[in-house]
Parts: C-alpha cells; structure tokens; sequence
C-alpha cells in the first residue's frame, strides 16, 4: 500500500480519459450532449436535462461510485461587479477593464441555459474523477439524484434553496441554512450582496487635488523658501 | 468487561504527567515540586508569551514612506482601510528643477474591530511604509475603539522586529526595515 | 348564581384542567431532544434535532446554517489573493490545508507552477495542518465520551505544531501564506531543526493517546460497534478523509489524485481500518497522525533548494476557464471547483468541503443508537462546523 | 468509653452539630481545591488557580461567593417548589451521613448502632432530590440526567450494600466504632503490630465498594446523569446561583463522606497502631489520621475521574447486575464461609 505511483501513469491518464469519453459516449449514447478534456486534469461531460438521473446511474454503473458534491452555476453576469467603483479599478488593473462579453456558454462542454447543474464523481479504481454538466430549462426543475447517491441529498437541498432549481422526486426540498423565511436565492448573480452595498469602498476616496487657483501661489512660496535655503530642500 | 491492563495504563498517563508537572526538575533537585516550571501554561498578566517575530499582531505604519497611493486601501478584502490626503507642492529634488507635486497622509485608519489580519496590504505595499509586528496588547473595552489612527500604528513601529535569515537553500533576500 | 372571586374561579378552572390531564392517557411517545445549537458536543452551532423513544434515536436530523458566512457568495466579489484570507476560515483548525486546493486551482487556470521548493513547503505546512488539526480530533474524542484529560493533552501538544505554523506563516490559525505561483515567504532559520523536535513530541503525543484512549477498555465498549458505516454507503453519502478509510476503502487523494505537491517523492502509506465503526475512524486518525509526523520528517530532510515563487504578474488575472481541484485535508477532501472569466476575481467558486458530505450521513448512521452514542459518532466523524457552513 | 468533656448533652450536641454543619463545606472545600483543581490541573500539565490566595487557596471562597452573588434564576415551565427543594434534599443526605462518620473514640456526632445500615440508607436518599431536580426542572437534558441518575444509583446500591456485608460479617457489627475497633484488636496471622485493616481480608468487597461509591457519586467512569459533552450537567442544568452551590458542595461532601465510609470500613479509621483503641489522645488524633485516609481514597477516586472515560447507560447496567453483584455475593458467601471455618 506504500505511495508507488507508477510514474507512466501520469502520461497515461489522458490516454485514460480519452477512452472515458469514447466508453461514455457508447453508454450514454445520444444523451451525451458535449464533451470537453483538460489533458491530466479533469474530464466535462454535459448530459440531455430529461436524462439527468439516467445519465447518473449509467455513470454509477461505469465505476464511478464516488459522489463528490452537486452545485449549480449561475452564467449571469452580476450587475454590481465587485462593488468596488470601475472608475477606480484602475489602481488595480494595469490595463483598462475590458466589459466581459456577457454570454451564458462560456463553461466548458458548452451549455445553453443560464443555469447549470453540475456534480463531481470519482471512479476509486481507475482513479480517475469526472463532472457531470447539465442544462437547467425554464421550469427550473431537474430530477434528483438522491436515490442513486443518498449524498447527493443535501447538495441538492443546498442548491435549491441558493439557486431557487427545484428537484423533482426530492421528499424534503426544504432550506438547509437558510431560515424557512427567507426570500431570495442568494448564489443568483442578480441577488445583491448587502454587505457590500451599506458601505462605501473606502478605495473609492482619492487624493485632494490642489485646487487650481491656489496652485501657482503655493509653487511660488515653495520656491521661494526653497531659494532662500540655498536649495537644499 | 474489564482487562486491567488498558485501565491500568490510562491511570499510568495521567500519573507520570503529573509527576513530570510537579517535578519537572532531574538529578538531584527532582524532589522539589516545581509545577511552575513543568507546567505548559504561561501565567498571563505575570509573565508573557513572545510571538514569533512573523507572528501577524498588528500593522505598523511608517508614515514617511507612505505615499497615500491607496493600494493597501484598495486590496483589503475588507475594506477596513481608509486613507484621506492632499496634493502639496514639494521643493524640486536638485538646483534649478520644478517644484514637485507630492501627496501629503491626512488620515490613515485601519478599523481592527474588521480587519481579518490577512495580511494583504502590508505585501502590496510598494514604498515599505506597512508593517507586521507581533504585538497584541492593543484591546479595547469599546469596538469603536479598535480604529487606529496613523500616530498609532506609527507608535507601533517601534514594535518592529527585524526580518528573520532563511534556512539555507533559499534564494530570497532578506529584506531590511526601515528605522 | 352566587358571586365569586376571580381567584376562586380560577382555581376552579385550574383543578378541571388538572383533572382533565391526570385522566388522559400518558402520551409516552416520542420526545423530541435538540441537540445544539449550543451543546458541547457540536463543535460550535451544529444542531441535531433527534426524536427519542427512552434514550433511543429514531430519528436525527441535522440542522446547520447557524454559521452559514457565505463564502460562495463573498468569494465572487473578491480577487483571488482576497478569497484565500477567506478560506483560511473554512476549516480552522486546519487552515493551510484549506489554501492549498484553491491555490492550485487557480494555478491550473493560470498553467503556472510552482517552483520545487515551494511545493515541499507547501506539503510540509500541509502535514503540519493535518497533524495539528488531527491532534485535537484525538483529545477531543475522549472529551466527547467522558475523559476530561486527553483533549488537555491535545492542546497541550498541538501548540507546539501551531507554533511551528506560526514561526513560518505568522499566523497560528489563519496562515494566509499560499501565493499563486508560489508562496509568500521563505522559511526561517532554524526552524527545521525546531521542527523535527515537534514532530519527536507529536510521536510521545500519539503514545499517550494510545495507552490512554485507545487500549482503555471503556473506550473500546463505549466505540466499538456504534456507528458502523458500511464502505458502499459511505461512497455514496461521498464521505471522505479517515472516515472513508475507516470503511476499509483505501482512498487517499494525496496517493491516488496527487495534484502536484510532493507526496509521490517520500515514503509513506495510507492506512485503512475494515471496521468501519468510531473506533476506527479514532484509530485510523491517530495512524495519520502518526504518519504524518514521518512524513513532515522526510520532507524536511529533502527539502530542495530554489526560489520559492515562479514569474506571475503582479496584478492577478485568471485566464477563462474551469477547475477542480481537490486534495486530501486533514477532514477528508476539500476541492474547489473556480470558475473563471478572466477577471480579477473569481466568477464562480463551489467550495467542497469535507464535512458536509460527512455530516450528512448523520439521519442514516444514527437511527436507532442511544444518545451516548450520538455524542460518540459525532466525534467520531469529525466535523468543524466553519466547515460544514462554509 | 471516656467522654473528652463532661458537658451537658444539649452543649455537646450543639457543638457537633455545629461542627458537622461546617464541616460539608470546609471538606468539599478540601477535596474541590487538592483534587478537582490541583491534581487535575497537574495530571493536564497546567498550573491550575494560583492567583487567589498562596497557591491559590482561596479560588474556591471566591468561586462561593461568586455563586452567591448571581442570579438565582427559575425556569418559566418548572416546578417551583421541587424545583427549589432538590439542592437541599441533596444537600440533607449528604448532611445526614456525616451524623455518623467516627473520627475518634468519642469524636462522632452521633455512635448508632445501626450506623453502616443507616449510612446506607441516608446516601441513597440523594437520588430523590436528583430525581427531583431532575423532573421539576422541565427539561429534557434534565429529565434524562434525572432517569439516568435514578436508574443508576438503585442500580449501584446494592453492590455498595452487599460489598459492606462482608466487612459487617467479619466486623460482627454494624457499628461504625465497633469495626474500627474490631479492626485495630485484630491480627494478621498472629501479627497484631497494625490490627486487621479489613482491606486485606476483604479486598474484593474494598474494590466492590469503591467501584459502586464511583457510581454513586456520579463520577467518571460512571457520570451519565451529569455528563457535561452530552446531558450539558444533567439534573443540574437549569440551576444557577446558590442553588447550583448546594449540588456541588453535595456531591464533594459526599466523596468525603464515601471516602471516610471506606476508610473506617478497611483502612482500619481513626486508630492507630500502638494506641489503645479508648485513648483519649485519639480523639486528637484520628481526625487528622482519618482525614489522611480519606485524602488517600479520595486521590483514587479522582485519579480514576480525570483519566476514564464514560460508560454508557445499558452498559454500566449489565456492569452493576452481571459483574459487580454476582461478585460481592460470592464475597458474602466466602466470607461466611471463612467466618465459620476460623
């Protein structure tokens, strides 16, 4: 059981996840939307919404038993930014902030919605993990996976209630953190972050300049004592 | 249910600990019950515990180099710097130059009643002017309080502890603070 | 109709309804017992809501959100040096390890790697996290099931570590000290030597818990047995870390999905316990515990030499991309999947961790145990509750 | 026996009474400050209090007077009256069973002949006040920590009883006095130097009674009803102030009280070896050497709280009726045995 990873292996591991999306794309068949392959890094895989559960039992049945976790992304771009002013940023930036192009398919293995589910899987044997993408449509609904993985439960309870994405089958789709009172999914980009907003950045404040009338004035009075010290300042 | 030995054991633990806390001294001396000596804890108000010189205590100012260009303001996550300052006009550097225009600091506050010691402003600091010292006796019985202005943290950089030689093997400089 | 007091009226009213009470049949059912928010036993405002018959559960439903801060959220509104000072506050007490995932993340987006020097340190800081934070699981234990001693000893020996920690990093609990592309700051002199004395006294702390927890036999009665997590659950509830190992399944992210530190160039092994009840998971951990303090001794002995930050811009953009990340961290394992849209920020960051996925075997593992045992597979499955949170 | 003071009785009785009255606090006092705060504090490699008073002395006073100080907080559902009476019913048995602990020929409040019966009977009346707090206290920790407590306790008393049969067969008395004497005009084989302390002969029934005393103090190994990672205190949660005071000095009074049962049960009590069991000097004496004693026992009683953990409720059951009962009726039957054949 000693650490001894055979060096080829890492070589090999895009080979082995090459094979993963040929050996998927056989499993799932049409339900395989798009894929997409970082070399050694990590696998995409994005599946038809209507065959959300059956694209996760096919992947459980692969070897991939290993439930990592289940979010959602929001593609939305957030009106507010970083709450910090733009016309400030440039402290930060070196170059001026080019606008991001808002486009909602910038993930990888592509997508169409604004809402995206994604879930992480883990394949002990050929340890090797995936992710699992799928589209959200307008009726913000998915059905769950809890019943093929009892873990996936909680993340799904979790993204219903800070993404609003409701999962049919799930018996208990009630809040996890929030309080039951709560109003607003707050992992939304659109949903705005209070504590940002009751304060101003404080980055924003800029240096007093002189005011103009005044500048020529006070140049002349520091020349003048400048001269009168022999020009040493 | 019960083995004795696993039992009898535990109790060993816990009386050879006690042993080494009362009688922590050897050879001879070991009869003389010296718990101040064995035990762990440090007697706070009475004697006082030396942070290492990294240790993130609190930020130090030195005004001088401080050029109120407002990075640290603006990189603090959050947001617990503020900075207020005006232009003046500066005597040129040599005979005969221009007079500069120079920032001058009218306020330097960090609130540590937000401050996450993080550490942030002090790295983007270009001019050298922040400081970590590892001084923690500054608490406050009223939050607002714990807003220092810029004489304090100037006071602390007194406080400042030069920077540490590296282990052989590295490649960084050891830099120097400015006195 | 005679006239009487509001006194006696009411006391008339009031016998009636004690009456009325005695006669009905005793409700012996269920009681429900809260267990938290506030309760020694969570770790900090976890709350178990547990239906009992006597003292046993029939039903536990964990609640959380108590400490709920948002990261998620406050992540995507930061730059990428400013979320680190964020996820330092994920798990506490083992708080470098919590940088490492993320930092690499972003790394990867970047395809910038750290220079050799700088990824042992990083492992040896991350060592030092797990046995810090490990150290106290092993002291905790016992004060979960009744011995107030042990976690005295824990504290006792895991400032050492912290203070190893904190000679580095300059913070105990909140490093802050991974840089992507490197890290802040060299080592200092001496601290190796230092080091390897802590790492001497981390081993006698091992020791200790051994004769005093582990081979006492009420220990054993009060674990052995109680809370028994099959592997195929726990794969499928995604327990990771000591608790998976526990159910015999040898996973270890720092063996199997290495993501670049230096685990595959030092001697070590992954321990696994088939029992899978608390037992164990404390058994498991105080191997790692044990193992770590070897491995902190065999990267301070090849530590190489180098600069410790490779060429990044000063200004941190992240190219357009996704990541996942995860590693193996002293709770199990922690990833973060970033989402990047070239930003100076994040655009979406899904923090991972390790605790959530374990509590939330918690309504599975405790139907039917006694509410000692509640207390005992608590502790057993290690939670930091900033953790769970997030 | 010779009587120290001639005093009218209801002199005498005052002053005892008076004594075993300041005697509960001064002794938890005792036991709290050596063990609870010292020993503890060093077996965890701490210093433990040490600012109040030389060496820390007086952090118990000021801990009193702190608790005398707070609120003294009811809660809205509980039973006012019970909820009021539990610390002084707990208190009172812990009162009660120093009526009868000797510390000299004559330095005892009250020489019953029936003096183990009734110490026996008196320690179990604690569980009613716990029960009491227990239930009034309409809380769910509490109520469990109150069953717990009751469950246990009954559970625990019988060892206790049938570990001191032993000791009251070979004693051939239930006098409290009369076994101290029984022990000290003893001999081992023949050899009378230091008496029979009955810890020798009845060693088994010495580990049986101090394994039952644990429970019945609630200490740990055996502390389920308080059970601070898991009851939060048990019967003891919504008690604050003074009323809290009361169950603490109880339970330390107690550990006294079962310490000094012990000592005088097989340590031989106040005597010592080459005084006549009646000399008056003793009656000086055996106090300090009974307190020595009980110091002892209760170092282990404590050593053994600091290190184990807990049991679990079913399992300190099946421990008291499947181990520790069988046992001491084998020790009975033995020691029977024995009393006839010698």
């Amino acid at each position: 059981m000693t650490d001894e990873t055979p060096p080829e292996e890492n070589v090999d591991v895009d080979e082995k996840r090459e094979a993963l999306i040929t050996s998927f794309s056989e499993i799932l068949g049409e339900d395989l939307v798009e894929s997409q392959l970082r070399p050694n890094e990590d696998l995409w895989l994005r599946v038809r919404s209507e065959s959300w559960q059956d694209s996760i039992r096919a992947v459980q049945s692969a070897g991939f038993e290993y439930f990592g976790f289940l979010s959602a992304i929001d593609w939305e771009i957030a009106p507010e930014g970083r709450y910090e002013d733009t016309e400030f940023d440039g402290g930060l930036d070196e170059e001026d902030d080019e606008p991001v192009e808002v486009d909602s398919s910038t993930g990888y293995a592509g997508g169409e919605s604004r809402f995206q589910i994604l879930a992480q899987f883990y394949s002990l044997s050929q340890q090797v993990g995936v992710i699992l993408k799928t589209d959200v449509g307008e009726d913000m609904t998915i059905d769950t996976i809890r019943d093929i993985f009892p873990g996936a439960d909680w993340h799904e309870r979790e993204t219903y209630e800070m993404f609003g994405i409701s999962f049919r089958g799930h018996p208990t789709l009630q809040p996890l953190y929030l309080p039951t009172e709560f109003e607003g999914h707050p992992l939304r980009k659109d949903f705005p972050l209070l504590a940002r907003q009751v304060k101003p950045w404080p980055g924003v404040v800029d240096i007093e300049e002189i005011p103009e009338h005044l500048e020529a004035q006070l140049e002349a009075e520091v020349m003048a004592a400048f001269e009168a010290n022999g020009g040493a300042s | 249910m019960p083995q004795l030995p696993g039992l009898i054991k535990g109790l060993g633990v816990t009386a050879k600990t006690a042993g080494r806390t009362l009688f922590p001294k050897r050879g001879w001396k070991t009869l003389i019950p010296a718990p101040q000596k064995g035990a762990v804890t440090v007697q706070y108000p009475h004697e006082k515990e030396a942070p290492p010189e990294r240790a993130r205590g609190v930020i130090a100012l030195h005004e001088e180099n401080c050029t109120a260009c407002m990075l640290c303001s603006r990189s603090c996550p959050d947001w617990c710097i503020y900075i207020e300052g005006h232009k003046v006009k500066a005597p040129p550097r040599r005979e005969g130059g221009k007079p500069r225009t120079v920032n001058m600091l009218d306020r330097f506050d960090i609130d540590y009643a937000l401050c996450m010691y993080c550490g942030i402003c002090v790295e983007v600091c270009p001019f050298d002017a922040l400081f970590w010292t590892p001084e923690y006796e500054y608490s406050e019985p009223r939050i607002a309080d714990l807003l220092h202005d810029k004489d304090r943290l100037g006071e602390w950089m007194d406080t400042v502890p030069d920077f540490l030689d590296y282990e052989p093997g590295s490649e960084q400089t050891v830099r120097k603070v400015p006195r | 109709m005679t006239a009487t007091s509001d006194r006696e009226q009411m006391a008339y009213i009031s016998s009636q309804a004690a009456d009325a009470r005695v006669n009905v049949e005793l409700d012996t059912g269920d009681m429900t017992l809260n267990i938290g928010p506030q309760h020694p036993a969570t770790h900090g405002t976890l709350r178990i809501a547990c239906q009992l018959d006597g003292e046993q559960v029939i039903r536990a439903e964990p609640m959380m959100g108590y400490m709920h801060r948002g990261y998620e959220k406050l992540c995507e509104v930061r730059t990428y040096p400013q979320c680190t000072t964020l996820i330092n506050r994920i798990d506490w007490l083992g708080s470098f390890a919590n940088e490492v995932p993320f930092i690499l993340a972003a790394e990867r987006l970047m395809e910038v790697e750290a220079p050799p020097r700088a990824q042992w340190i990083r492992t040896i800081l991350f060592e030092l996290s797990r046995v810090a934070n490990l150290a106290l699981f092993l002291g905790d234990m016992g004060v979960q099931i009744g011995a107030l001693t042990p976690v005295f000893f824990a504290f006792r020996d895991r400032e050492r570590v912290l203070n190893q920690i904190e000679e580095v990093t300059g913070g105990r609990f909140h490093p802050n000290f991974d840089r992507i592309g490197g890290l802040k700051d060299d080592i200092p002199k001496g601290w190796i030597e230092e080091t390897r004395s802590v790492m001497v006294k981390m081993r006698t702390f091992c020791d200790e818990m051994e004769d005093l927890l582990v081979g006492n036999e009420i220990f054993q009665a009060r674990c052995r047995g109680v809370g028994v997590i099959p592997p195929e659950v726990a794969l499928g509830y995604g327990l990771s870390g000591a608790n998976l190992r526990a159910s015999g399944v040898d996973w270890d992210l720092r063996r199997d999905a290495n993501p670049g530190l230096a685990w595959d160039q030092i001697e070590w092994r992954v321990w696994t316990h088939p029992d899978g009840d608390s037992f164990a998971r404390y058994w498991v951990r105080l191997q790692e515990t044990r193992e770590a303090t070897h491995m902190v001794d065999q990267l301070l002995d090849g530590l190489p030499s180098g600069p410790i930050m490779a060429k990044v811009p000063r200004i941190i953009k992240v190219p357009a991309g996704e990541a996942y990340v995860s590693t193996e961290n002293p709770l199990g394992e922690m990833g973060y999947y970033v989402v990047s849209k070239g930003d100076l920020g994040p655009f979406r960051v899904k923090i991972r961790t390790p605790s959530f996925n374990n509590i939330s075997i918690v309504p599975w593992v405790m139907k039917g145990v006694y509410v000692p045992d509640v207390i005992t597979i608590l502790g057993s499955l290690y939670f930091i509750l900033g953790d769970i949170d997030r | 026996m010779t009587t120290l003071l001639a005093l009218p009785y209801w002199q005498e009785t005052g002053i005892k009474l008076g004594l075993a009255l300041a005697i509960i606090p001064t002794t938890s006092l005792i036991l709290v400050y050596l063990f609870l705060f010292k020993m503890m504090a060093f077996m965890q490699s701490r210093l433990g209090p040490n600012d109040t008073g030389p060496y820390g002395t007086l952090q118990l006073i000021a801990e009193a007077i702190k608790f005398l100080q707070k609120e003294d907080i009811h809660p809205a559902q509980a039973d006012r009256r019970v909820f009021r009476m539990a610390p002084v019913v707990v208190l009172g048995s812990t009162f009660l069973l120093y009526v009868i602990l000797p510390a000299g020929p004559d330095a005892v409040v009250e020489n019953l002949d029936t003096g183990i019966f009734y110490a026996m009977a008196v320690s179990s009346l604690s569980v009613l006040g716990i029960l009491m707090a227990g239930w009034s206290s309409a809380n769910k920790y509490a109520l469990l920590g109150g069953l717990r407590a009751a469950g246990q306790l009954i559970a625990y008393e019988l060892p206790l009883i049938l570990a001191v049969m032993g000791v009251v067969i070979q004693a051939e008395t239930l006098n409290l006095q009369e076994i101290v004497v029984a022990q000290a005009t003893g001999e081992i084989f023949g050899f009378g130097g230091i008496g029979n302390p009955f810890i020798f002969t009845q060693f088994l029934a010495f580990l049986i009674f101090m394994i039952a005393a644990q429970a019945e103090l609630t200490q740990t190994p055996f502390d389920m009803p308080v059970a601070e990672t898991e009851l939060v205190g048990g019967f003891h949660i919504e008690y604050t102030g003074f009323r809290f005071l009361l169950f603490f000095m109880a339970e330390f009074g107690t550990a006294f009280a079962f310490a000094a049962l012990a000592s005088v049960m097989f340590l031989g009590g106040w005597w010592i070896p080459g005084f006549d069991v009646d000399d008056n000097i003793l009656n000086v004496l055996g106090p300090g050497v009974m307190l020595g004693k009980i110091l002892l026992i209760s170092f282990f009683i404590f050593w053994v709280r600091f290190t184990y953990p807990r049991l679990r409720e079913d399992q300190l059951q099946k421990f008291a009726w499947k181990v520790l009962i069988p046992l001491s009726l084998a020790n009975i039957v033995l020691t029977g045995i024995f009393k006839v054949v010698f």
